[in-house]
């Protein structure tokens, strides 16, 4: 079942044809999730893959249900004994042919039955993925979900190896990670189609999920809860990669910022001064927390929650009119000049 | 994980103060229960199974037993099972332990055994148990005390609902139920409560007896509206983030449960297939609802019909019954049609067995086939539909302390009735 | 007639609508000239136009702003509308079709048809009848005067908090759609409780439970649901309001439960779901025998079925929490639940389809929409069942695969089954037919229309596409797909469109009906097109559940009395029965036209404008002069035998 | 071979008569619908008291002292409408306007106890959950109870005018049911807030 995958659908050249082809077509998934991103009809972890496939199950019951409603009933229109809408109050034959209640009896049984089968693939499904398979080596970090982005802390038990980032959730390939939801503001969904549904983020509320990917790549994530204005903006990706590569990884991004040489230290005061009351770069003075933590920037792929990809033009772009980008978010406009502006620009490349 | 206590253990706790019975069965391997008085219970259940079996036997061997028969013991029979199955071992043990078992036990105390044992009608087959002399006293001497009276006076319905459902709610509280938990005497007053006020619960949703009988809708009111509020502890225990009980925290760990699943499990076994008998109950009471509506206008058609006929004749088309063959009987007025509809009214065949009438299966008092080949009404009056009506409506009179009921069934339904029965030859 | 007469034996008459008696009847139950006798009438017919006039009015409105924001989706990155727009128009949109639209069509339909129905004169409450009209519509005007005023509710149709509480929506944008709420909950349960008495009092003698339409059963059904539903979601808006003015603690962190409003919502939420379809299945349940030329199949199971889905309603609104957190243990539970909900639907669905193969269908614009309307129910049933299923829902759940399966229910199993019975009943409320030529264009434009509109959503839900969001990058997959979705609207709209030329050319050229144009069997046929003010000249007595089929079905014994009855023309008097034989048991003074029930609706409106502005003297004087009202119109009367005389 | 049935020729009563009155049914519709708002509260009441953090719930088990005997009011203000309404039966004006009378008395005393109930917590509808829990449920009720007095007062006054009487008790027993059903639903808001944190329901860790 979980063979079944997405054509490409990208694009406007896709006709009506397609669409139904797609159903049924079978090419590889790595296309089908460069074609679309969030779909969830291929699964690429241990979590999503039995999900997938009860999805599908459902889907074909579904189909199939459809499509013998509709012979059934056009069948009956097509038996030939009806009538052409006659001239108003002509009296016409009433009759109480017996035999219909069998169809009640028949059609209800066999519905019964369908929907015995599927809840017991559900529950099944259910207890296979409602909770992590093994938790002893767990990777656990904690999601906050903010109006409109997402924090992301890796936890440990060595509490000097925590850190703080954002919007990029790295994992390691074939472990599983526990993820601890914490609500800052309102209610959010954390949701890697590719690797796990949703679970809502509730202020106020632990919520907790797992994911677990056992092919390397880029998987995006999105809220699945109306938040406010920019929902629509509130992306997130998951990178899986290989053990080695994400202790490296894990290893860069604890290092501190150094302070700036002496020809970037106007650039870094410029900063701070603007930048620093709602964002952290570890090993300086800019401390502040409404904001997401920029202190490795540079080695993200996306900013804005997944809105832009991560170069010096939108960066730039984005920091002289976040308001125009992203509009309603809370990243006010700073009306730099632009030599402010070509500061923090600079300063913000060397956050590597 | 599952811990099944050793008979000796069980013996060492019983032993200095038990009594015949309980000895008996933890000789078997029964555990726990036997300490914190259930079986007493259980013995009590016992003896009424014997009773139940002799009127069985009884009516075995004076007429052999029907479908009928059948149907209403299984229904007895398998209520009191589940009722045994609920506070007899192994159950009683592991509700000590898992308050999820717990709360299993009263599902099928509550929505299991009483409403079989309700719908079974065990009063007749007791007292059929009874020798006849002993039966007509037993009845005499609870007429004179005005026990029937104060029976059916206690089946309000309205004191029936509080009175189940504030038992339900308040024995769910922590406090109450931790106590039931600590002290056996309590745990047994906890169950008897939920017992006793769900066969009156249930005799009123699904019985067919009492002062106070309900309309079909009202009792589909009364289900639903009592479901709601025993749902609700439920719900409360499922969405509860903390445990409320914490007296089963061992015990839910001997099993390998957190206390918080043992409470949602708990939670849910009451909210979901407690809910579902409910339902049930519901959708059948709705059925019966128009079921008994259609009855009811046959009568009452029958009852108004226009004097003169438009068309010639009367068809006896009544669905569900037929009496087919229905002729006049000379010099005597009554409509067969409208008192077959009236048979059904009255629930003669709660008690007896008449042909072609829906449900009218009863075997309290004799099968009425061929009731107008009959040489003699009750054995003492000569069968005339004139008696027959007069049998109808004053039985006392005729056979003062017999055992049909003086219905006060005027004159003119006592006549249809008669009519209807003289087509049955 | 004496002012002393406190006990009567019904005279008897016989049917004629041309002689004395009916005039007489005319001169008692018409509603008096002008525009004030307008806007004081109480006649169930006029009301239940006036419903269906103002419901189709907010269909219209609510889907002029779907086609605002669908041109927004119908490409990615679009910029035509700002996100505080596109927000507050889907909320409207949302809010317009769930609660001024779909539920108060059917009250419409229902209002007009079961006095009709039932054989009796008018609803049981008229006066309370009046202002439950004028309260709906004043709820609408109310959230609309949001709208203009730029405070639109902008959190979605079920407006979750936190994000719906002040400090994150600080505008007066979510106190206009609680209060509107409210406002609306007030009509709906009065309304409802004119339906259950009116059903279970006021049936024609004869009309036992067994024989009532199957089109009661669904008003009769979702009345008494609404009386247990409607005080759980008017509860939830309530707190909200006074978490937003007054500084409560029950939805927001720390001490407050934001689940606890999804909770309140949903446990009314989800009846309401049954609340908006069932009456419209209903509809079909009852019109689509009579073009099939029998009776429907499984009148028992049918009238079952619509119970149980009620009942099963209010036990199954966790299933739109599945995402929330709830234990494990319950997920499978309430999953199970919300899969078995299904079979009622089944048994409505498979009684369609055996009255279909076992009858003789007649193939006219109202047949054509039933059958739409069962192939759209089939699709919306199964796409529910996909999200029953609980890891499937985690996955499909605020996605437009949700969009497309709430419109396949919503459009399809009300707007489908409102169009069919539009068609269908259209020459009893006007006397002349709808043209069926336009018709048929008319169908297939919707229907085209629907499915192009709406069928891909599912795909794009599958892929991945979140609802309620205003734009979306391209290269996800959805760009294509969001065109033809559009286009699909658009389409749709059309057919929309034509119905409404349809209904303004049947109004001035259609064929004239006459009383009973589709040979149909209930009593509503059994009077002229359109009914006159007292609806029956005579009291029928029935005898089945089809007395104007009775002689060619010949079943039973007995027949209704249709041709004599008894007339009640000392005054306004309807015929008061028992509820479950429909025995007479009195007869009832209804009263007489009045201006009451506008001006008290004015007097809560306005009311409600001084808690939106927290105008408290304003509160208060409305309150003093709303109870001098309730006494003027409460105060036993001599004329409806309330008090001594 | 059929037959027409009968149209019936009973002699009926005219206009509101006992439960054959619209307004008796409507009564009942709106108690049934009513009920379900308090069951909505109480389930709300319910669901913060399961809830662990009990940082908004007081640590003290609530006080009876007052609420106990105003219970007892509230009970016999129902007894005396019962008495009224049996009055209107039986045709005496007396006990019907007495009845009626004693019932607004005990009622308006009831509301007056309830207010030095509300003045006596330390705490406000705006201090935390458990505040803004009992004062919305207590107020909700006391909502109730003040439209149950204007419905005692006014048919207190209609009675002293003389309009009711056997043939016409259908306003009184309508009213009653009102009253009947504010006093039972105090039962359950009393059980609620004043009894289970007796049973148990009141500290989590």
């Amino acid at each position: 079942m979980k063979r079944f995958f997405l054509g490409d659908l990208a694009g406007p050249r896709m006709t009506a044809a397609k669409v139904g082809a797609f159903l049924i077509a079978t090419l590889n998934d790595s296309a089908a999730h460069a074609a679309a991103p969030l779909n969830y009809l291929t699964g690429h972890g241990v979590r999503s893959r039995p999900i997938a496939t009860l999805t599908w199950a459902l889907m074909i019951i579904s189909v199939v249900v459809v499509v013998i409603i509709v012979a059934l009933l056009l069948a009956g229109l097509r038996r030939g004994h009806g009538f052409s809408a006659p001239a108003p109050g002509t009296q016409m034959p009433v009759a109480r042919p017996p035999g219909g209640a069998s169809w009640i009896y028949v059609g209800v049984g066999i519905s019964t039955l369908v929907l015995f089968v599927m809840t017991v693939w559900t529950v099944v499904t259910l207890a296979h993925v409602a909770n992590p398979p093994r938790t002893d080596d767990a990777l656990r970090i904690e999601v906050t979900g903010h109006q409109w982005w997402w924090e992301v802390r890796y936890l440990s038990p060595d509490v000097s190896r925590e850190f703080i980032t954002s919007n990029e959730i790295h994992i390691p390939l074939k472990r599983t990670v526990e993820v601890d939801l914490r609500g800052a503001d309102v209610i959010h969904s954390f949701w890697v189609p590719a690797l796990s549904g949703k679970t809502d983020v509730i202020p106020g509320q632990a919520n907790r999920t797992w994911i677990e990917a056992d092919k390397p790549g880029v998987y995006r994530g999105q809220c699945g809860e109306y938040c406010g204005e920019q929902h629509a903006h509130m992306g997130f990706e998951v990178i899986a990669s290989t053990p080695e590569e994400f202790e490296k990884w894990w290893n860069s991004q604890l290092e501190a910022q150094p302070n700036a040489s002496s020809e970037l230290a106007e650039a870094q005061n410029t900063f701070i001064a603007k930048c620093g009351i709602c964002h952290t770069v570890r090993g300086t003075r800019a401390g502040g927390h409404l904001g997401p933590d920029l202190t490795h920037l540079i080695s993200r792929r996306a900013i804005g929650a997944a809105l832009l990809p991560n170069t010096r033009g939108h960066r730039s772009a984005w920091i002289a009119d976040p308001q125009h980008l992203k509009p309603g978010n809370y990243m006010p406009r700073l009306e730099l000049s632009g030599p402010e502006l070509n500061a923090v620009s600079t300063y913000l490349d060397t956050l590597n | 994980m599952l811990r099944i206590a050793s008979t000796d253990e069980v013996a060492a706790s019983w032993l200095p103060s038990g009594d015949a019975v309980t000895a008996a069965l933890a000789a078997c391997g029964f555990s726990g229960w036997a300490s914190d008085g259930n079986g007493f219970a259980l013995a009590a259940l016992g003896v009424m199974l014997c009773w139940y079996g002799m009127g069985l036997t009884r009516l075995a061997r004076r007429r052999g037993l029907t479908a009928h028969d059948i149907g209403r013991a299984a229904a007895f029979f398998s209520g009191s099972a589940l009722a045994f199955a609920a506070i007899g071992p192994p159950l009683a043990a592991y509700s000590r332990e898992l308050f999820s078992m717990h709360m299993l036990q009263h599902m099928m105390l509550i929505i299991g055994a009483a409403p079989l044992i309700i719908w079974s009608r065990p009063a007749p087959m007791l007292l059929r148990a009874l020798p006849p002399r002993i039966r007509t006293r037993t009845s005499a001497a609870a007429k004179a005390l005005g026990l029937n009276n104060t029976a059916s006076r206690l089946l309000n319905p309205i004191f029936v609902w509080l009175a189940f459902c504030a038992g339900f709610v308040l024995w769910h509280a922590p406090g109450p139920y931790a106590l039931g938990m600590r002290y056996g005497s309590i745990g047994l007053a906890e169950h008897l409560t939920f017992f006793l006020t769900a066969l009156a619960f249930w005799a009123i949703a699904i019985g067919s007896s009492g002062r106070h009988r309900l309309g079909h809708g009202a009792r589909l009111l009364f289900v639903l509206t009592a479901a709601v509020l025993t749902d609700l502890p439920g719900a409360l225990m499922v969405f509860a983030p903390r445990p409320l009980y914490p007296e089963h925290a061992a015990g839910a760990a001997d099993w390998g449960l957190t206390l918080m699943q043992d409470q949602e499990i708990a939670g849910l076994v009451m909210w979901i297939p407690g809910g579902l008998a409910y339902l049930a109950a519901a959708a059948w009471l709705f059925v019966a609802w128009l079921r008994d509506a259609e009855n009811r206008t046959i009568l009452s058609a029958a009852r108004s019909a226009a004097p003169v006929a438009l068309l010639l004749g009367i068809a006896p088309l009544l669905t569900g019954c037929n009496p087919s063959g229905a002729e006049s009987i000379p010099n005597f007025n009554g409509n067969p049609v409208r008192g077959a509809a009236l048979i059904r009214t009255y629930g003669c065949g709660g008690c007896h067995d008449i042909p072609s009438i829906a449900d009218a299966e009863g075997n309290v008092g004799p099968p009425l086939t061929r009731m107008a080949s009959r040489i003699y009404i009750a054995g003492v009056l000569r069968n005339t539909p004139d008696n027959m009506s007069l049998w109808l409506r004053e039985p006392q009179r005729v056979v003062p302390g017999n055992a049909m009921p003086q219905m006060n069934i005027p004159a003119q339904d006592a006549r249809d009735i008669t009519a209807y029965l003289y087509t049955l030859k | 007639m004496t002012t002393t007469e406190l006990d009567r034996v019904p005279e008897l008459a016989p049917r004629d609508y041309a002689s004395p008696l009916a005039s007489k009847l005319e001169r008692l139950w018409a509603t008096k000239p002008g525009l004030i006798g307008w806007l004081a009438s109480v006649d169930h017919k006029e009301i239940g136009l006036r419903y269906i006039v103002t419901a189709f009015v907010f269909l219209l409105v609510g889907g002029v702003e779907a086609l605002i924001f669908r041109i927004q989706l119908a490409w990615p990155n679009q910029h035509l509308l700002t996100p505080s727009q596109y927000d507050q128009l889907f909320s409207m949109h949302g809010a317009t079709m769930i609660l001024w639209y779909a539920f108060p069509v059917l009250t419409g339909f229902s209002v007009y048809l079961q006095p009709l129905v039932l054989g009796t004169r008018d609803m049981a409450m008229p006066r309370l009848n009046a202002f439950t009209y004028w309260v709906y519509l004043f709820s609408g005007l109310y959230l609309y005067v949001g709208l203009a005023l730029g405070s639109a509710p902008n959190a979605g149709w079920f407006n979750y908090v936190p994000y719906a509480s002040r400090p994150y929506n600080p505008g007066l944008n979510i106190d206009f759609y609680a209060l509107a709420n409210i406002l609306l909950g007030v009509s709906t349960t009065l309304g409802s409780l004119n339906f259950v008495v009116t059903i279970l009092h006021q049936r024609a003698p004869g009309m036992s439970i067994n024989r009532m339409p199957i089109l009661s059963w669904g008003t009769l059904t979702i009345s008494v649901g609404n009386l247990f539903a409607m005080p759980s979601v008017t509860l939830a808006f309530f707190l909200l309001w006074l978490d937003r003015q007054f500084g409560t603690h029950f939805y927001s962190p720390p001490s407050g439960q934001p689940l606890l409003w999804q909770h309140l919502f949903w446990m009314w939420g989800h009846p309401w779901v049954y609340v908006i379809v069932l009456p419209a299945l209903s509809m079909v349940s009852e019109a689509l025998p009579v073009l099939c030329r029998r009776p429907l199949v499984g009148y028992t199971a049918v009238a079952l079925a619509t119970v149980l889905t009620m009942v099963l309603g209010f036990g199954v609104w966790l299933h739109h929490m599945f995402a929330t957190g709830l234990p494990n243990i319950a997920l499978a539970f309430f999953s199970a639940v919300s899969l078995f909900i299904v079979i009622p639907s089944a048994v409505s669905n498979f009684a369609w389809l055996a009255t279909i193969w076992t009858g003789r269908p007649i193939f006219n614009t109202a047949f054509l929409f039933f059958v739409g309307f069962i192939i759209v129910f089939v699709i919306g049933g199964v796409s529910g069942f996909m999200t029953g299923s609980v890891p499937a829902d985690w996955q499909l759940t605020d996605t437009y695969f949700v969009v497309a399966h709430l419109h396949y229910v919503l459009i399809g199993w009300n707007l489908f089954a409102v169009m069919g019975a539009s068609y269908f009943w259209f020459p009893k409320m006007f006397g002349r037919m709808l043209d069926e030529r336009l018709g048929r264009w008319n169908f297939w434009l919707m229907f085209i229309g629907f499915n192009v509109g709406f069928f891909p959503m599912h795909i794009t839900g599958l892929l991945g596409m979140p609802r309620r969001i205003y734009t979306y990058p391209d290269g996800m997959g959805w760009d294509t797909l969001n065109l033809i979705i559009t286009i699909g609207s658009y389409i749709m709209a059309a057919g929309m469109l034509l119905f409404v030329v349809n209904v303004f050319y049947g109004l001035k050229r259609g064929v004239i009906a006459g009383p009973n144009p589709w040979d149909a069997a209930t009593l509503e046929w059994s009077t002229p097109s359109p009914p006159p003010p007292y609806n029956f000249v005579v009291i029928p007595t029935l005898a089945s559940r089809t007395p104007l089929w009775e002689e060619r079905l010949n079943e039973g014994p007995y027949r209704s009395q249709l041709s004599e009855g008894t007339p009640l023309d000392h005054g306004k008097e309807v015929l008061g029965t028992s509820s479950l034989d429909a025995q007479p048991n009195v007869i009832l003074r209804m009263p007489e036209d009045s201006i009451v029930p506008l001006l008290l609706a004015l007097v809560l409106t306005l009311l409600f404008a001084g808690l939106i502005v927290k105008a408290w003297w304003l509160v208060i004087a409305c309150l003093a002069v709303g109870l001098a009202l309730q006494l003027a119109w409460l105060w036993p009367r001599v004329e409806l035998r309330e008090r001594r005389p | 071979m059929s037959t027409v049935v009968a149209v019936s020729r009973r002699s009926l009563p005219v206009g509101s008569v006992g439960s054959h009155a619209i307004g008796w049914w409507g009564m009942i519709c709106a108690v049934l619908t009513e009920g379900a708002l308090f069951g909505y509260l109480l389930f709300s009441y319910f669901y913060f008291a399961v809830q662990p953090r009990q940082i908004a719930f007081p640590p003290e088990l609530p006080s009876l002292w007052l609420a106990a005997p105003n219970t007892v009011i509230l009970l016999v203000s129902s007894v005396a409408v019962w008495q009224a309404e049996r009055g209107a039966r039986r045709d005496s004006w007396l006990r019907q306007v007495v009845g009626l009378g004693s019932g607004f008395v005990l009622g308006v005393i009831f509301v007056g106890v309830q207010l030095l109930e509300w003045q006596s917590r330390p705490f406000g509808l705006s201090s935390n959950a458990y505040g803004s829990l009992f004062f919305t449920v207590t107020g909700f009720h006391m909502a109730h109870v003040v439209l149950g007095l204007l419905i005692l007062l006014a048919l207190t006054v209609w009675s002293a005018l003389g309009y009711f009487g056997p043939r016409h008790s259908a306003p009184i027993s309508i009213g009653a049911i009102y009253w009947h059903f504010v006093d039972a639903i105090w039962l359950a808001v009393f059980f609620s807030f004043y009894i289970t944190p007796y049973l148990g329901l009141r500290h989590g860790p």
